[in-house]
């Protein structure tokens, strides 16, 4: 059973059309939402594929070592950070606007 | 060379002594004291005037050479102008028989004016500045005499154009006056531009032969008289092979060096300035452009006279030129109102004279040459009497118009017999001075082979004769036409012009008198012995001078007959001239109209160089060149604009120039790495 | 020691906030001084304690003599911003903000730390976190004004931030997937060209080419300077700068030294639109802030021809250019900030008269101005100079040719400012600006520095010694 | 410190002092202005005499030599790694200029006696203008020419923009932009010379013993000489100096175009000619027809002003022509002619401007035909004005005359390796403009000066002060003075040509490094 699971794992290649499709995702998302939330939410997605890209090649090329998993953490965790300063300016500014569509925002513009 | 004497080796005080005068009338005395200004210059031109016949003195007595000659002397030459080595400008003086016979002619003429001029101008604005102009203009025109070399003499030549420009101008505000000297000036200098060219080639070919002759040429600059003329050099420039416009070089040279002759001289068709000269005070005009400054064409040539030799085409231009402006000049001068255009005109026909006189001497008939220095010498006494005459008229009758003066002899009998002296003299009547001088230029002429030339003199003589009679008889005989309605005076003597006219003070008629005196005594001067042609080889032919009877019974007929003619028309019945003129009809006025060559150069300069050349200019570079300055300053504008308008606020679009930046590296460098 | 300067902003940062919780509400302006002098600290640490090179945490953290050359602008430029935001913490009562005063030097505190950081950093997570740190706080102080236009700003700058760190993350997974080690000296040793390092590189440019404000990755920037208040606006155009400037200079010449040469075309491509860009857009602008945007934007793209050619000129003069551009940039917005602070006003017609009613402050302005235009004898074309010299020696003489040509297009703009201020009667409507004593003393300084930095040779010699030292060391 | 810096350092300490003087006090600045700059005339003279000692026993050697002399050198090390070094010195061409700079800041600042408005700040620029101005005609570093070049170019924008008038702002931006478009092409050749063969030296007196591929010689050339070109007023480049010169005020267009315009000629002769002879002869004949249409179309230009100020700029265009022309004949009548042409340009063209200033702070209009008669009532303006004239057309005995005859000779002597029928026709078409200079200039200051006073008020109007006539006077002095001796300038000047023209000369142009 485990090893006809671990048969089924996909090799390198097909990790990565994973990760390169989750990407690509991420920004067809960031280029054609019109919430900023969603907006932010794809951009999450970009980065969450390049985390799973350093696990990945951890897990491929240098399975005893561990930096590219670390790596994957501090990306969470810096993104979670991120995120967090993102619904606060969003926040501030549904404070004014009523409106976090990123196409009607266009104010700083003469 | 032979130690010389003190003058000889001082030349250069000649000239000095006017420019020294200049300075100090012109920075210090001319705001302080004017009589002192008008007496100070008066006497520095005396001085030099004193000195030239000392020095000419001097020279005629120096030992000839061996062959005969007089000798050639540069007693004086400093470096001034450095171009390169073997092309610099030395100042100097060069003594040779025309130079010293012109200083002697524009230092005592010169003088002779000037003392005229405190009277004529006394207590004149201007007095000063008059003064200190015909100081600088005595000065220049002697440097320009005395000029060793082609610069000098070019640079002598613009300062008598430019004092020349200042005299005319004298009364400044007044617009003819004020546009005469524009137009002297530019025609001149129109024509200098020739000159300046005439250098340009001659100092370019000249400085190839001086390099290449190394030290056969040392202590000689490429553009000095001497080094020119050497037989040598001309040689060689005459094989010179190239060509323009199928013109030889050296043709080229001759041709340019003599349009600006021509433009001082006034030759046809740059006459257009002189006529219009005579807005000036009558004794400038006397000086200027009548004794001095307009026969230096004439002398240029004659001083370069090898370097035309050496081109038979060259001389053939100056000939045909100089003869058509004597015959067209002299017509002009039958019609004209005004008593200094008339002696204007005369003054250009007779410049005609000294150029066709020139234009048919040659190495074989030299008497041209002679013959045509000879008039200028003669030909400047009796022209300043003439001018210096009409300047006493005009200063006693305030008008230009002879048709407003008449019966004047009574009045002013010193000046009527000093006015028909020079008369008689120009119209070729022996034994004055300008029988002499005429009779060698004809006799030049027929004897040299030139018919159709001689013919052209002798109608010349004629017209000369006629016109000059004309205005004798309209000025000085009849009855008093005098007319206050309108002046065209000199100057404002409003004081006087109600009363008679009377003789002109003392002042003014002793130089005239003397002038007269010269007028008798000049045709008997030597000069056909002094001046002449020296062959390449330097020896001179025996001498035969003596009056041609041939050349002198026709010549003196002509004149009678003009003046026979001149009285027959205007010392009678005035009903005879006028129904000539109504015979003429239109031709008369063509001729009155100076065949309209004022109004050809008006147009060829307002209308299609200001208007058509000039104005276009100054709106192109206005619209088309700083159009295209200014359209790049929109264009930079527009694409900022350009740039703004993809800066849309909308978060999405900077993703997407982000992702296309991202794409577009992948490109590059994908081209750029090699793999 | 070698952390020193590091450590000592982070516990100012901290002790900021601490502080903050326990003074008078009255008192809290001088925590500014608190700040200034955390980072003066840090400065003085820097120049006198601090080795030039050294190692900590197994070479992860490693000091190197360019590093500290960027460490001690950064230091300076965070003082001066400092004292530049003072009047504004003062007067945070009137303008409603995110956060405190407190706050607010802490995040900029914060900020400062992961600047400081990044030239050290040796291996890639910590690159990462330093990069990001170096990030993050400035969306937040972007968006500091609680009103419509900041928070705007901060939100294009988030959301625009994010993306290029996921491209850069992005990128930076590539290299490691190639190179096979986090480490940065190692990593190069397995990069040869191939499609995938092709891809990794241009999405690190895009990551880095964000801070660095190049084209077409600039676009968040003019929006942000021109939202932002205006003491973040001049720590952003010249930090942030300075931090991708550094980012990529560690990467170029640690990571890819090999394949460096090989990008010259497209670095001066990018050199290229990048000043013109920025210098068309700043023609047409007229509101000061937005307008030193596309000011900064142009700089950006005389910076990168120092990547240009081998050898250490081109590390060093732009390394130079950048001490002389953050002087310069810092001395113009001291004033923009003064003249906004009392004025209210950012358009750039409210600077008209200001050399009748402000004589030095229009001259400082003045000298700030042709500074970044580049005009001698200030350092600003000292340093413009060498930029360009070494994109000649690299044989990119079309590429100098635009560059100064586009100076000249930026000195139109420039000039325009200075006609309000010079030609221009004043405005008797605007009141006459008073100088706080410690802003008058960052002026004078910066000022002092723009004009001086290019006339004495031992600043760039002592740069151009460290790169030289610093290039010796790289890895082969 | 030596004299080369000293000649540098007075009028920026001059400024500074002016700028150390209470703004109200704006009597005590002109006098500080004057006393500064008469000490720099007066150390003018001293360095003359100081550098004649030295380089006048060089003179023979010189004429063999490919590599010019330069006297009284400082060298400073400066930025040591880059071959940059402080390096100041004066030799023939640089000293007559800085001769012409003393004199005319010297009358300008006379000239500028009435300006009342923000006087203390129009000083300083003034003179920190023309320290720019002597700082490149005495540097031998191309980085600090470079650098001294920009310097002198920039003060111009707040000089005219704050002084002038009409439309100066635009005048002011146009002339400064343009012109840095000529230093932006300068700055690219100065560079890719420094780079070339590795020298990585700003030193002209080395990088003149280099020797450039062709190649490079060919395309750096063009740029360095339409770069100074621009500043010469090189056709088609030439627009900023109509509007420049008219919207300037009276001592401003007399530093632009009467020294400022020069630097176009030096730097392209020093540095274009000098360090690029293959190059130059590349190019020679291109520039002598772009030149000849300068001097031709300039002084066409110029026949249909009505404004004294854009005549004079026209005029100015063409004279400039002039020099540019010289710079491109390539031999040595040429370029002395261009130097003297610089010198005597500068001459005039700044005793023009003064004497526009004057009579415009009388009349009150620089329209000439709204003039007329002046002469009669300012007889001094007038006869400055007038020997201005004949100096600019080129009268025999005024400083004109030598420089343009030394020019028509050269470009009618040609070389060796132009075609001679261009050259001369070239040269043909530029004499035609002395006619057309006398026909501009004789009917404009005829409209002016002469005939009937046309506007009553001006009947009225008084002559030169004191002061004016101070300024004036010096400046026909002069123009007399080089027209009459002009071997002055010619021995000072052409000790430094003949190395110039050596280099040309050199076929193959592999010569010895000589010093």
């Amino acid at each position: 059973m485990v090893e006809y699971l671990q048969s089924l794992t996909p090799d390198l290649n097909t990790w990565l059309m994973f990760t390169s499709a989750l990407f690509a995702l991420g920004i067809y998302g960031m280029l054609s939402r019109r919430n900023a939330v969603g907006v932010l939410l794809s951009l999450e997605l970009c980065l969450n594929a390049g985390a799973v890209n350093f696990a990945l090649f951890n897990r491929f090329w240098s399975p005893v070592q561990v930096d590219g998993a670390v790596m994957s953490l501090f990306v969470i965790a810096i993104a979670a950070a991120e995120v967090v300063v993102a619904m606060a300016i969003f926040v501030a500014l549904f404070g004014y606007r009523r409106t976090v569509d990123v196409t009607q925002l266009n104010l700083v513009r003469e | 060379m032979p130690d010389l004497s003190f003058i000889l080796s001082h030349a250069w005080l000649i000239p000095a002594l006017p420019l020294a005068s200049f300075l100090l009338v012109g920075l210090v005395l001319r705001p302080l004291h004017k009589p002192l200004a008008g007496a100070v210059a008066t006497a520095a031109v005396f001085a030099a005037a004193g000195l030239s016949w000392w020095l000419a003195f001097d020279y005629l007595h120096l030992p000839k050479t061996a062959g005969g000659a007089l000798p050639v002397l540069v007693p004086t030459s400093v470096e001034w102008l450095r171009f390169q080595e073997g092309l610099s400008v030395h100042l100097g003086t060069l003594l040779d028989p025309i130079s010293v016979m012109l200083l002697v002619v524009v230092t005592t003429v010169s003088a002779l004016v000037h003392l005229y001029s405190t009277g004529y101008l006394h207590g004149e604005d201007g007095y000063g500045r008059y003064f200190t102009f015909l100081n600088l203009f005595t000065f220049s025109m002697l440097g320009l005499v005395l000029a060793p070399n082609l610069v000098q003499m070019y640079v002598c030549w613009e300062l008598v154009g430019a004092s020349s420009f200042f005299l005319i101008g004298y009364y400044y505000d007044r617009p003819s006056a004020v546009s005469a000297s524009k137009k002297a000036f530019i025609v001149t200098r129109f024509a200098d531009l020739g000159f300046l060219l005439g250098i340009l080639v001659l100092g370019y070919y000249a400085f190839t032969i001086h390099a290449g002759m190394g030290a056969a040429a040392a202590g000689q600059q490429a553009l000095d008289f001497a080094f020119l003329t050497r037989p040598d050099v001309l040689s060689q420039l005459q094989a010179l092979q190239g060509q323009f416009l199928g013109i030889g070089t050296l043709t080229l040279a001759a041709v340019l060096i003599y349009t600006g002759g021509a433009g001082k001289s006034a030759m046809f068709p740059l006459h257009i300035w002189l006529p219009d000269a005579m807005e000036g005070p009558t004794p400038v005009s006397a000086l200027i452009h009548a004794a001095t400054m307009v026969v230096a064409g004439v002398y240029l040539v004659a001083r370069s006279f090898p370097i035309f030799a050496a081109s038979a085409e060259a001389l053939q231009v100056v000939m045909v030129v100089g003869a058509f402006t004597s015959l067209f000049a002299a017509t002009i001068g039958c019609t004209q109102d005004d008593i200094k255009r008339v002696l204007a005109f005369s003054t250009l026909s007779q410049l005609g004279y000294m150029m066709f006189a020139l234009g048919v001497a040659s190495y074989e008939h030299p008497l041209g040459y002679t013959a045509s220095m000879f008039h200028l010498f003669t030909h400047a006494f009796f022209k300043a009497l003439l001018f210096l005459g009409a300047g006493s008229v005009i200063h006693a009758v305030h008008t230009n118009n002879i048709w407003q003066m008449g019966g004047l002899r009574k009045y002013m009998p010193i000046t009527h017999g000093l006015f028909l002296l020079a008369t008689l003299a120009i119209a070729g009547i022996p034994p004055l001075a300008g029988f002499f001088s005429k009779d060698e230029i004809l006799a030049a002429a027929l004897h040299s082979g030139h018919t159709v030339v001689f013919g052209v003199g002798l109608l010349v003589a004629g017209m000369t004769a006629f016109y000059m009679f004309r205005i004798y008889f309209v000025t000085f005989w009849g009855e008093r036409r005098l007319s206050h309605l309108h002046h065209q005076d000199d100057h404002s003597h409003d004081d006087h012009s109600h009363a008679d006219p009377h003789e002109s003070p003392a002042v003014m008629w002793i130089p005239m008198a003397v002038l007269g005196l010269l007028t008798i005594g000049a045709g008997f001067v030597p000069i056909p012995e002094w001046v002449r042609l020296v062959p390449l080889d330097g020896k001179l032919p025996e001498a035969h001078h003596g009056v041609d009877l041939a050349v002198a019974i026709p010549g003196t007929l002509a004149g009678v007959i003009g003046i026979a003619l001149a009285w027959f028309f205007y010392a009678g019945d005035p009903q005879r001239a006028n129904s000539a003129v109504l015979k003429l009809g239109r031709f008369y006025a063509v001729i009155k109209a100076k065949f309209y060559f004022d109004e050809i150069y008006l147009f060829v300069t307002k209308s299609i160089i200001f208007r058509l050349i000039a104005g276009p200019i100054a709106w192109f570079d206005r619209m088309v060149v700083d159009g295209l300055v200014n359209a790049t300053g929109w264009v930079t504008r527009l694409g900022g604009t350009a740039v703004n308008a993809s800066q849309t606020g909308q978060v999405q679009t900077y993703g997407s120039w982000l992702m296309s930046g991202v794409v577009l590296a992948v490109v590059v460098l994908w081209a750029t790495t090699r793999q | 020691m070698l952390m020193l300067p590091e450590l000592l902003i982070i516990a100012t940062a901290f002790a900021v906030l601490l502080v903050d919780l326990f003074i008078a509400e009255r008192q809290r302006g001088h925590l500014v001084l608190l700040a200034l002098a955390g980072v003066l600290a840090a400065l003085v640490a820097l120049v006198t304690i601090t080795p030039d090179t050294g190692a900590l945490f197994g070479g992860r953290f490693t000091m190197d003599p360019l590093a500290w050359w960027l460490k001690l602008t950064l230091l300076a430029a965070a003082a001066v911003t400092l004292t530049l935001a003072q009047p504004m913490l003062a007067t945070h009562k009137q303008a409603p903000t995110l956060g405190a005063g407190s706050e607010f030097m802490t995040l900029l505190l914060f900020n400062l730390a992961g600047m400081l950081m990044l030239p050290s950093t040796r291996d890639l997570v910590f690159f990462y976190v330093a990069l990001e740190l170096a990030t993050i706080p400035l969306f937040l102080l972007t968006a500091w004004r609680r009103e419509s236009l900041s928070s705007e700003a901060g939100l294009k700058y988030v959301l625009m931030g994010a993306l290029s760190s996921a491209l850069m993350l992005y990128g930076l997974g590539i290299l490691y997937g190639v190179g096979r080690t986090m480490n940065l000296d190692l990593i190069g040793r397995n990069l040869f060209p191939s499609p995938p390092v092709i891809m990794a590189i241009a999405m690190v440019f895009a990551g880095l080419g964000f801070k660095l404000t190049l084209v077409p990755f600039h676009m968040w920037a003019p929006e942000v300077y021109q939202g932002a208040p205006t003491p973040v606006t001049a720590w952003l155009s010249v930090a942030s700068k300075a931090a991708g400037l550094s980012a990529l200079m560690l990467l170029t010449y640690r990571v890819f030294p090999r394949l460096l040469p090989q990008w010259g075309l497209y670095l001066a491509l990018l050199a290229t639109v990048t000043m013109t860009a920025g210098n068309l857009a700043a023609i047409t602008q007229t509101n000061i802030k937005r307008f030193m945007a596309f000011s900064a934007i142009s700089q950006a793209g005389y910076l990168i021809m120092g990547f240009l050619g081998a050898g250490p000129n081109g590390p060093a003069s732009m390394v130079f250019y950048l001490m002389v551009y953050a002087v310069t940039n810092l001395a113009v917005f001291a004033v923009i900030a003064l003249h906004h602070q009392q004025t209210g006003r950012e358009d750039i017609t409210s600077y008209r008269g200001l050399s009748q009613t402000n004589p030095i402050l229009a001259l400082t302005m003045m000298v700030g101005l042709f500074g970044l235009a580049g005009i001698p004898p200030l350092s600003g074309f000292v340093g413009k100079f060498f930029l360009f010299s070494v994109a000649s020696k690299a044989g990119y003489n079309w590429l100098v040719g635009i560059a100064a040509v586009n100076s000249t297009i930026s000195l139109y703009y420039y000039l325009r400012i200075i006609r309000q201020m010079y030609i221009e009667a004043p405005d008797p409507e605007l009141p006459k600006l008073t100088t706080p004593r410690l802003l008058g003393t960052a002026l004078a300084v910066t000022t002092l520095a723009s004009v001086t930095l290019g006339l004495v040779p031992w600043v760039f010699e002592s740069v151009r010694f460290s790169a030289a030292v610093w290039l010796e060391a790289m890895p082969k | 410190m030596g004299l080369a810096s000293w000649l540098i350092l007075i009028p920026f300490l001059t400024a500074l002092a002016v700028l150390a003087v209470p703004t109200r006090r704006s009597d005590l600045i002109r006098w500080v202005a004057l006393v500064g700059t008469a000490a720099h005339l007066a150390l003018t003279s001293y360095t003359t005499w100081a550098f004649w000692q030295e380089a006048s026993p060089d003179l023979v050697a010189v004429r063999t030599e490919t590599v010019s002399r330069v006297y009284l050198v400082e060298r400073v090390p400066w930025f040591e790694s880059l071959g940059i070094d402080y390096l100041v010195g004066v030799d023939g061409v640089s000293m007559s200029m800085v001769i012409l700079t003393s004199i005319i800041i010297f009358t300008g600042v006379l000239a500028s006696w009435n300006v009342v408005h923000r006087t203390k700040e129009f000083f300083t620029l003034l003179l920190v203008l023309v320290t720019g101005v002597f700082g490149v005609f005495l540097s031998f570093d191309l980085f600090l020419f470079f650098m001294f070049y920009e310097v002198a170019v920039l003060p111009m924008y707040l000089l005219i923009g704050v002084w002038g008038t009409g439309r100066k702002e635009y005048s002011a931006m146009k002339l400064t932009l343009m012109l840095m478009v000529g230093s932006a092409l300068i700055l690219v050749g100065f560079l890719a010379m420094y780079h070339a063969n590795g020298s990585t030296t700003f030193d002209l007196t080395k990088l003149a013993q280099a020797h450039f591929e062709t190649g490079l010689q060919r395309w750096v050339f063009p740029l360095i000489f339409i770069g100074f070109g621009i500043l010469g007023a090189m056709y088609p480049f030439h627009t900023w100096s109509p509007d420049g010169h008219a919207s300037a005020p009276t001592a401003v267009s007399m530093l632009h175009a009467g020294v400022l315009m020069k630097l176009g000629g030096y730097g392209a002769l020093r540095i274009g000619v000098y360090l690029l002879p293959e190059g130059a002869q590349y190019w020679g004949l291109f520039f002598m027809a772009v030149t000849t249409i300068n001097i031709v179309y300039g002084s066409l230009g110029a026949i249909t002003q009505k404004d004294l100020k854009y005549f004079t700029a026209y005029s100015s265009v063409s004279h400039c022509g002039f020099v540019l022309f010289g710079v491109a004949t390539l031999n040595l009548m040429g370029l002395k002619g261009a130097v003297l042409q610089m010198f005597s340009h500068g001459v005039m063209t700044g005793l023009f401007f003064a004497l526009i200033g004057m009579v415009y702070g009388r009349t009150h209009t620089r329209i000439i035909p709204e003039m007329g008669g002046l002469g009669k009532v300012m007889p001094w303006l007038a006869a400055c004005f007038y020997i201005g004239g004949m100096a600019s057309l080129g009268l025999p005995g005024l400083a004109g005359f030598i420089a343009e005859s030394h020019i028509f000779l050269g470009g009618f002597f040609g070389n060796s390796w132009t075609n001679p029928i261009l050259s001369r026709t070239l040269t043909v078409l530029a004499t035609l403009s002395i006619v057309v200079t006398a026909v501009y200039v004789l009917r404009g200051l005829a409209t002016v000066f002469q005939g009937p006073v046309r506007d009553p008020h001006h009947a009225e109007l008084t002559d030169a002060t004191l002061t004016e006539r101070l300024s004036t006077g010096i400046l026909v002095a002069t123009l007399v003075v080089t027209g009459m001796v002009p071997g002055l300038l010619i021995d000072l000047i052409e000790g430094t040509l003949f190395p110039i023209v050596n280099r040309l000369q050199a076929t193959g142009m592999a010569i010895p490094g000589h010093s």
